[in-house]
């Protein structure tokens, strides 16, 4: 049972109707460049609503009302400011007439580069998210790998925008930055690679399809609903907060102790656009962890599939984003040798270990009947087991640091 | 009333659950435990009298009961029930006697902190007892037989604090067991020989004549059984732990030596009787006889008041296993009757006077208690004649004259028979100096003093037991009904110098009862530090005699010597002979490890030592080439790819 | 695929458990002990799984697993069970439980039960394994934590009892790996089946030569003796047990001396049924020699321990006795296969009955040493009985057990031993029946000194009763050796087809 | 002149590997010495996707499998080089090639 | 055709540039451009996989290891700069590597090479996988242990060598 094939096929039709007049060579053009458009403003709107809606959640969580002054603009004969809903346009207004001021020994071009590459990395990983089941903008085979390649670049952006800016203590974020990023891209990458393992592509398109189906009738076969699944799933959702230097690891940025890091000589509008990136970053790993775990666009239950499959993706992208918000909004930010220790001591021996149990999975996969309980057992306890273990590691000797240079 | 084979399991089942209920019942439920106890044996004795009338309805049927313990990969393990006269009446005295014991128990061990465990041990053995005696199989018989031995290494060893009551257990046990490997061995021939160990299976059990004619009659397969027997009935040279065995409490003694334990190689050896040779026989025949003569010799000498009671029974045992041996089972079996009551009398009289005299058992503190103890002394006084043998009203009168002329008709020798009158002067004689010692005179010390009758819960037993010991008379006399019974085609015997044998053996009870009466009975001893009459006219017969012919000292001076050596023996082959080999084959490794060592440095590694030096010295000069120059490096490699090349394209290598 | 792999589950729970345990650093006394206890059930329950679908018919190894291994050498990952084993089997999952019980205030629980652990599974792989080089791997392997157990824990003279148990096993091995060596050179095989196949039709005779196929059944002869042992090479085992702690005790004479037995009937028999045959006579004499001089030694140590080992030794020569004569008789003309499969049977039996018999000894030994701070002399207690009755009743029905008391279990294999072995060699079963004389006198002894009599020596101030984990470990063994010694068949309904197919071909003419 | 596709992509690695030669050569400062091996290995990579694209299906994946094997182990010899970078500089505190000669023999 | 035409030049071009640039990070960074050039030509050759693991390898992780050495290595901006140093060298970097030029370009043309029509080979990346876990695992296993004793020993070598627990004197 599937959604009505009309209002699936809709954004197709949509795309057709508006090429439909060019001549046949350039009509793939057309459509890429359509596909191009349409996700960017996409994502573009989505940015801007999500800060807006971001600022209200950590309003509402520290018991305040956040933004809520700022009416539509062009809606005058209503009183109503509907939420304060013109204030992400407000502020963009805003970053685009601000001055934009660039040291005198900063590197005048990697300065202006840095924040573009970001967005451009930023804004590549998203082609190949598979949005619905018919829109995928850009079909690879090596889809995931991509997807990863072009994300590792964005490493790229942070340091141009550090080093450029010849300032102490933008050199000092990107470094630690950097050593952040590359530290937690080994569990990323280890989190989605039983996914890959059990899926047998690279395809997201792939993947997603993989998912499809629901054991006993109801129950979906989502690879979160997996014992390596969901180890795998929790790995990355850690890992993509990292990634995307969002609370708890927000430590690139620390206002309070690196006056926000690499971005501190940055102001005006490429500071809007190192935010935009950063949320695109952010929406491109929810999108990815949605189809690598969450089944993409496939509907939780077998009844709801009459909804069109992008509407679920969308569903489930905000989901995690505000699963991402409320992260930031409960948790302190870490201590950086706390970051690496998590990286290096926990997730990724737990990556490792839960390869392993996918592993296991694969090799089980015939164990049928009352032998699947014990399949689920033998996985559960294989993770378990050092889950708790290396939390122990963990834990142990978080006392206060002592600084070596501090007197 | 009439049971069938099938339910026989139920006599000994009954005890064995009271004794469950006992070893389940918390600490000090003394009430409980007792009650059980009797209470399942009352219920044993019903069914018995049930097993009894069966049994007499057709005494020639062998009713069995069999079944399979376990299976084995060729063949089965089985085990089975029997009933026939022998078993039904073996199976009432034993409970009956058996009742009757534990009903004075209650009495005798009220004051006891454990009389609980007691009643559960008593259980125990009447259970294991019963499984003997029910058994038609060897291999049940021998499980049982062990149980048996078990509970009464735990009821003589009952007051285990004392040293000597826990070495006499341990002396009963091991004793007895030396007897109990050669039944197993006998058993194993058997097993081997005949493919089963069932007494009766439908014509293919052991006693049947179509196995029993292919055995061919083994006299080793009969002595290996009668060792058995001869532990467990305490028959010469085995029956040194009998005596000891009196540091039990007094039922116990009065249960293993009176009705039960001791009487189960009579019985083992009444049951198995087709399978012995006439070799076997005359073996046993010998062995009882020397028994009888032996244990009365030495009860002659004895003061302590179970101990004599004990010795007595050796003697008594004596007799049965000669009348075995002689041929007259039935004979056995009558005085194994006779004898469990008017010595479970005698026990329990004994047992009832120590009570009274605060556990004061040396007939030489005692002494005029006649007076305030009547009821005992006169049941001890029925007791002590049966045992004596005094004429037609005792049953134990009837029951030793069959023996006398089973003795006298046997054809192989006569010295049994004599050795057999001289036991019954000297049956005759000792009895009379327990009984005078005893309760005649004056007392002789404070707690003889001091004593008062029995309870009834203990003295009505004992008058039932008299009524019995008289009454028994009846199974042999006016008609030789057990006879008829058990083995009628043996009860034509003739009794043709029947009356002038009969005539001797009261003779020679009256100058028993005549000379202990003279001695003894005459003029009581006054005090209790006065010497013994006997011992004043014989000194030093009568300290070998006390002594019990030094046969403790004997075994200990052989066989506990040579056990000894072979466990010192096997203790040092160990911890000199083997352990000392395994070390030198250490040292030896050791040194061929050193010789090995020192050859290798100045040998072997000479040699090598020069090739590196030499070795060492080419590198360092072909080091120098090493500049540490990156660059040259990688443009040495690039100049000689370059070169190569050349050399490939113009030097015709291709 | 579709199934479990029970056996290799069976091997490597125990492992896991130790792994884990080893993992759990800091983790506090109690928990290594449940954590330790838990895992050491496991071969319990696994057990019961593989009782509920096991084929008593079938002789053959079941639950097998066959996987190459090392395909250079022609070496398999192979495990099997049958009714030896799964007897075997079961008997670790008793006693290793109980062992752990017994030692549960042993100082440094985590490493103590990381080593126990290790000790438990590689005796399972022992017991399951059907290719020679992981069988040997464990057989060696369960040398390594005995070794520290004994160390570690033991008494005064344990570092001196722990090289020469180590020493004198490995050097008995190393006979047996030559031995297996020159098989597999010649055959090209080291699976057992396919070794016994060679044995049986001759051509690994043929292969090696008459004097070359004696030199290798002597090398694994003298690595199965050494393990059993076999007298005279039992000397490694009275330092042994008596320097171990209590659990490792129990362990080792429980589990691991049926190690040799079990190479005996897995490897030996089958593989050189004809030299076994030949040296029979000769090895009758060594078994009887085990069986009486060594319940006379018995008589003689005034260590509880010592006597408790050399009631070992005196019971495991049983089984040797019954398997030799076996042997003995094998192909003997009018032979019926009877009085062999009683022997069989009850080797097999009489293996499980020593080992409930002897860990519970063990386990009262070591109570009664707790208790005295350390003594544990013959003349260091008296009237044990009167201060803790619970307790010496306990014990005097592992005591009776073990002298062979009918009703309890001890008997009905000392009887089927008795039995097959008067059927094949009467004389062998003359001579040993001293040795249950020996037995009666020495456990006896013990039983009157130590419990009977005035309190005396530790027992003579407080001393307390049986309690908690006591209680946990000797009911359960009661229990047990009064139901085996009840119904037999509980037990024998596993091995019985088994036994019979061996009589069947092995011994029969 | 008239090249096929494949000679294109080998002159094209050849350049690219000659360039690579040339600032290992050149300069004395040990990371650029370390990038021009890089590129040295790239170009050689460059020659596997060649072959593979344009020299005829013998067997089908083993260009593509060698370039993805040889990015693995330039990976690690960059680390490693690195490492070494590292470690020399903390040795003599600067980072020229020819001063690190002190292993020479 | 012209497509790789381009993708030669700005990659022969970034390298060459990069190789001669005084300042370091600058050349890093021109590196990272060549390396991307290289990346494209294997998209243009159809290696798609490989590719996407030239980006992720170099641009993402060998590029990060080039910056950081260059930071942890440089005291100050200046001495980043270190130009060739002396012309000699410079003159045999560029005879050597012209010979070599010369040579490989002599053999490149004047070999006789398969034309245009080729039938593209087409592999996906699940036969790249089947190859890489069937015929190649072995190779996979020792490229694995080549990469994990690398890193280990690039953190070996690299380390300090003191013990972070104890605090230096200051």
């Amino acid at each position: 049972m599937s959604s009505s094939p009309t209002l699936e096929r809709l954004p197709l039709v949509v795309r057709d109707w508006l090429v439909g007049w060019l001549p046949e060579s350039l009509r793939w053009l057309a459509g890429s460049l359509l596909a191009i458009v349409a996700v960017i403003v996409a994502f573009a709107s989505l940015f801007a609503l999500l800060t807006l809606v971001e600022r209200k959640l950590l309003a509402r969580v520290q018991n305040r009302p956040g933004p809520n002054r700022t009416g539509l603009p062009f809606l005058p004969f209503t009183k109503n400011r509907l939420f304060g809903l013109g204030q992400p346009l407000a502020d963009g207004i805003k970053m685009l007439t601000k001055e934009d001021i660039v040291p005198r020994t900063a590197d005048r071009v990697l300065h202006f580069l840095a924040p573009i590459a970001l967005l451009a990395f930023a804004i590549l990983t998203l082609a190949v998210i598979p949005y619905g089941r018919h829109l995928v903008p850009l079909e690879l085979e090596a889809g995931v790998l991509y997807f990863f390649a072009a994300g590792a670049a964005t490493e790229l952006g942070v340091f141009m925008a550090g080093w450029a800016s010849r300032n102490k203590y933008s050199l000092l974020a990107a470094m630690r930055a950097l050593a952040q990023l590359i530290s937690y891209e080994l569990p990323l990458l280890l989190s989605i690679v039983p996914v890959v393992m059990l899926a047998g592509t690279l395809s997201p398109g792939g993947i997603v399809e993989r998912q499809g189906g629901w054991s006993f009738g109801l129950l979906p076969q989502w690879h979160v609903f997996t014992p390596w699944g969901v180890t795998g799933f929790a790995i990355f959702f850690v890992t993509a907060l990292a990634e995307s230097n969002r609370s708890p690891f927000d430590l690139p940025e620390a206002e309070s102790e690196l006056i926000a890091g690499h971005l501190t000589e940055y102001s005006g509008f490429k500071y809007a656009l190192f935010f935009m990136a950063e949320y695109f970053g952010m929406c491109a790993l929810c999108g990815m962890g949605v189809t690598l775990f969450l089944g993409g666009w496939q509907a939780p239950l077998p009844f709801l599939a009459v909804v069109p499959s992008y509407v679920w993706f969308v569903a489930k992208l905000l989901t995690l984003l505000l699963a991402f918000m409320w992260v930031r909004a409960t948790l302190p930010r870490m201590r950086i040798d706390q970051l690496m220790r998590l990286a290096w001591k926990f997730l990724v021996p737990l990556a490792l270990v839960n390869l392993g149990v996918a592993a296991f999975w694969a090799l089980t996969a015939d164990w049928t009947g009352a032998v699947r309980a014990t399949r689920w057992l033998i996985a559960a306890v294989l993770i378990a087991g050092p889950f708790v273990l290396l939390g122990r590691k963990l834990t142990t000797g978080l006392a206060p640091r002592t600084y070596r240079y501090a007197a | 009333m009439s049971l069938s084979a099938d339910l026989l399991w139920l006599i000994p089942a009954l005890p064995l659950i009271a004794a469950v209920v006992g070893a389940c019942a918390p600490r000090g439920a003394f009430k409980l435990a007792a009650a059980a106890a009797i209470a399942a044996l009352t219920g044993a004795l019903l069914l018995s009298c049930g097993a009894l009338a069966t049994a007499l309805a057709a005494p020639a049927a062998k009713l069995a009961s069999n079944f399979t313990w376990f299976d084995l990969g060729h063949g089965a393990v089985r085990l089975g029930w029997l009933i026939d006269p022998l078993t039904a009446l073996m199976c009432v005295m034993v409970t009956f006697v058996g009742l009757l014991i534990f009903v004075f128990s209650t009495g005798y061990m009220r004051d006891d902190a454990r009389a609980k465990q007691f009643f559960c041990f008593l259980s125990l053995f009447a259970a294991a007892m019963l499984g003997v005696i029910v058994a038609n199989s060897l291999l049940l018989l021998f499980v049982c037989w062990e149980l048996v031995g078990l509970a009464s290494y735990l009821l003589i060893g009952f007051w285990f604090q004392k040293p000597e009551a826990a070495a006499a257990a341990k002396k009963a046990f091991v004793t007895t067991r030396i007897g109990d490997l050669g039944l197993l061995l006998g058993l194993l021939w058997l097993q081997d020989s005949a493919g089963t160990l069932l007494l009766y299976d439908g014509g293919k059990g052991l006693l049947e004549p179509a196995v029993l004619a292919g055995l061919g009659g083994s006299t080793a397969i009969g002595l290996l059984l009668f060792c058995g027997a001869v532990g467990k009935s305490g028959q010469f040279p085995l029956h040194v732990w009998l005596p000891d065995a009196m540091e039990g409490p007094t039922p116990v003694s009065a249960l293993i030596h009176a009705a039960t334990m001791v009487a189960a190689g009579v019985f083992l050896m009444a049951r198995v009787f087709p399978l012995l040779t006439p070799d076997a026989l005359t073996v046993i025949a010998f062995t009882g006889a020397v028994t009888a003569l032996i244990g009365a010799l030495i009860a002659c000498a004895q003061n302590d008041l179970k101990r004599i009671l004990a010795f007595s029974t050796v003697s008594q045992l004596g007799y049965m296993m000669l009348a075995i041996g002689v041929g007259s089972w039935v004979a056995a079996i009558f005085h194994l009757l006779t004898h469990a009551f008017f010595k479970a009398l005698l026990f329990l009289g004994a047992g009832s006077v120590i009570h009274a005299a605060h556990h004061e058992q040396d007939i030489r503190q005692l002494g005029g208690l006649r007076g305030p103890m009547r009821v005992t002394f006169a049941t001890f006084a029925i007791g002590m004649m049966a045992l004596a043998g005094v004429p037609f009203l005792f049953s134990g009168f009837w029951s030793k004259e069959a023996i006398l002329h089973a003795t006298h008709a046997w054809g192989v020798s006569q010295l049994p028979l004599y050795t057999g009158l001289a036991a019954v002067v000297l049956t005759a004689f000792y009895m009379t100096r327990l009984v005078a010692e005893t309760f005649l005179g004056a007392p002789r010390s404070e707690p003889a003093a001091h004593a008062h009758e029995s309870p009834a819960v203990m003295t009505v037993p004992l008058a039932l037991l008299a009524a019995c010991a008289i009454l028994l008379s009846l199974l042999a006399w006016p008609s030789p009904w057990l006879q008829l019974l058990l083995d009628p085609s043996a009860a034509a015997n003739d009794h043709a110098d029947g009356v002038g044998l009969m005539a001797l053996s009261i003779a020679l009870v009256a100058l028993g009862l005549g000379a202990g009466w003279a001695m003894y009975g005459r003029k009581p001893r006054e005090k209790s530090m006065s010497a013994d009459p006997l011992a004043a006219r014989a000194p030093r017969v009568f300290a070998f005699l006390a002594a019990r012919m030094k046969f403790d000292e004997l075994y200990a001076a052989t066989f506990g010597r040579a056990a000894y050596a072979l466990a010192v023996f096997a203790d040092a082959l160990d911890r000199h002979g083997w352990d000392g080999a395994v070390r030198l084959l250490a040292r030896l490794g050791r040194f061929t490890g050193l010789v090995n060592r020192e050859a290798d440095e100045d040998g072997l590694n000479a040699g090598f030592d020069a090739t590196s030096e030499s070795l060492r010295k080419t590198g360092r000069a072909y080091s120098r080439a090493q500049t540490g120059d990156a660059h040259g490096y990688l443009l040495m490699i690039a100049f000689g790819f370059v070169v190569l090349v050349f050399a490939v394209l113009f030097g015709g290598a291709r | 695929m579709n199934k479990l792999p029970l056996l290799s589950l069976l091997v490597f729970a125990p492992w896991a458990g130790a792994a884990v345990l080893a993992s759990l650093r800091g983790a506090g006394l109690r928990a290594s002990r449940v954590v330790a206890l838990t895992s050491s059930l496991s071969t319990l329950v696994l057990a019961a799984l593989v009782l509920g679908s096991f084929e008593p018919a079938r002789t053959a190894p079941q639950f097998v697993e066959r996987h190459a291994w090392i395909a250079a050498l022609n070496v398999h990952y192979h495990l099997g069970l049958d009714g030896l084993s799964l007897v075997l089997v079961v008997l670790t999952g008793i006693i290793a439980p109980a062992a752990l019980l017994a030692s549960w205030s042993v100082g440094r629980p985590r490493l103590f039960g990381v080593l126990f652990l290790t000790l438990q599974g590689s005796a399972l792989g022992v017991f399951l394994a059907l290719d020679f080089v992981h069988w040997f791997l464990f057989w060696e392997l369960s040398l390594v934590p005995a070794f520290f157990l004994i160390k570690l824990w033991g008494g005064p003279g344990a570092t001196r009892a722990a090289y020469q148990f180590v020493i004198y096993t490995i050097g008995g091995s190393a006979f047996m790996l030559v031995g297996f060596a020159a098989m597999f050179a010649t055959t090209g095989s080291l699976d057992f089946q396919q070794l016994a196949q060679h044995g049986a039709d001759g051509s690994l005779a043929a292969k090696l030569g008459a004097g070359g196929m004696r030199l290798v059944f002597l090398g694994v002869l003298l690595g199965l003796a050494v393990k059993a042992p076999l007298w005279p090479l039992h000397t490694w085992q009275a330092p042994a047990y008596a320097e171990a702690p209590t659990g490792a005790s129990m362990f080792l004479s429980a589990v691991l001396a049926k190690m040799g037995v079990y190479g005996f009937l897995r490897i030996l028999w089958p593989i050189f049924p004809q030299q076994l045959h030949d040296a029979a006579p000769c090895l009758l004499a060594l078994a009887l020699g085990g069986i009486v001089l060594g319940a006379w030694a018995a008589l003689r140590q005034t260590d509880l321990k010592r006597m408790i080992a050399y009631s070992s030794l005196n019971h495991v020569g049983y089984c040797l006795l019954a398997l030799f004569a076996v042997t003995f008789a094998a192909g003997r003309p009018g032979l019926t296969g009877e009085a062999a499969t009683a022997a069989l049977a009850g080797t097999i039996l009489q293996m499980f009955n020593h080992g409930l018999s002897a860990a519970a000894l063990f386990c009262c030994v070591g109570v009664l040493e707790s208790r005295a701070g350390g003594r544990r002399g013959l003349h260091d207690f008296g009237g044990v009985r009167t201060a803790a009755p619970l307790f010496a009743g306990l014990c005097g029905v592992a005591l009776f057990s073990s002298l062979g008391l009918p009703g309890l279990n001890g008997f009905v294999g000392e009887f089927l031993i008795f039995r097959g072995v008067f059927g094949l060699s009467p004389a062998s079963a003359a001579v040993a029946c001293l040795g249950l004389l020996g037995t009666a006198m020495f456990l006896l002894t013990f039983w009157q000194r130590v419990f009977h009599g005035p309190r005396a020596g530790a027992a003579a101030g407080e001393f307390a009763d049986a309690r908690g984990t006591d209680l946990a470990v000797l009911v359960p063994l009661a229990a047990l050796m009064l139901a085996l010694g009840v119904a037999p068949h509980l037990l024998l309904q596993f091995i019985n087809p088994l036994v019979t197919a061996w009589a069947g071909h092995l011994v029969l003419p | 002149m008239s090249l096929s596709p494949l000679q294109l992509c080998l002159l094209f690695s050849s350049a690219l590997f000659c360039v690579g030669l040339f600032g290992a050569l050149a300069r004395s400062n040990t990371i650029l010495v370390l990038l021009g091996i890089e590129l040295m290995l790239n170009a050689a990579n460059l020659n596997f996707i060649a072959f593979w694209r344009f020299g005829g299906a013998h067997a089908p994946a083993s260009g593509v499998l060698f370039a993805i094997f040889s990015i693995a182990v330039a990976a690690a010899e960059a680390a490693v080089g690195l490492a070494l970078v590292i470690a020399i500089y903390r040795h003599q505190k600067n980072i020229r090639l020819q001063d690190a000669s002190r292993l020479k023999g | 055709m012209i497509t790789l035409l381009i993708i030669a030049t700005v990659t022969v071009v970034s390298a060459g540039v990069a190789l001669l640039l005084r300042n370091l990070i600058h050349s890093a960074l021109l590196l990272i451009g060549n390396w991307v050039g290289v990346a494209a030509f294997y998209l243009w050759a159809g290696a798609e996989f490989v590719a996407f693991a030239q980006v992720l390898v170099y641009v993402g992780a060998v590029s990060m290891i080039v910056l950081f050495a260059v930071l942890l290595t440089s005291r100050s901006p200046a001495d980043m700069a270190l130009a060739p140093h002396t012309r000699s060298r410079v003159l045999a970097a560029v005879v050597t590597s012209g010979a070599v030029l010369g040579v490989l370009l002599g053999a490149v043309i004047s070999t006789p090479l398969p034309g245009t029509n080729i039938t593209v080979p087409s592999v996906t990346v699940r036969d790249l996988g089947n190859q890489l876990g069937g015929p190649h695992a072995g190779a996979v296993l020792v490229v694995g242990v080549i990469l994990t004793v690398a890193l280990i020993g690039a953190v070996v070598i690299a380390s300090t060598g003191r013990d972070d627990g104890k605090p230096d004197a200051p």
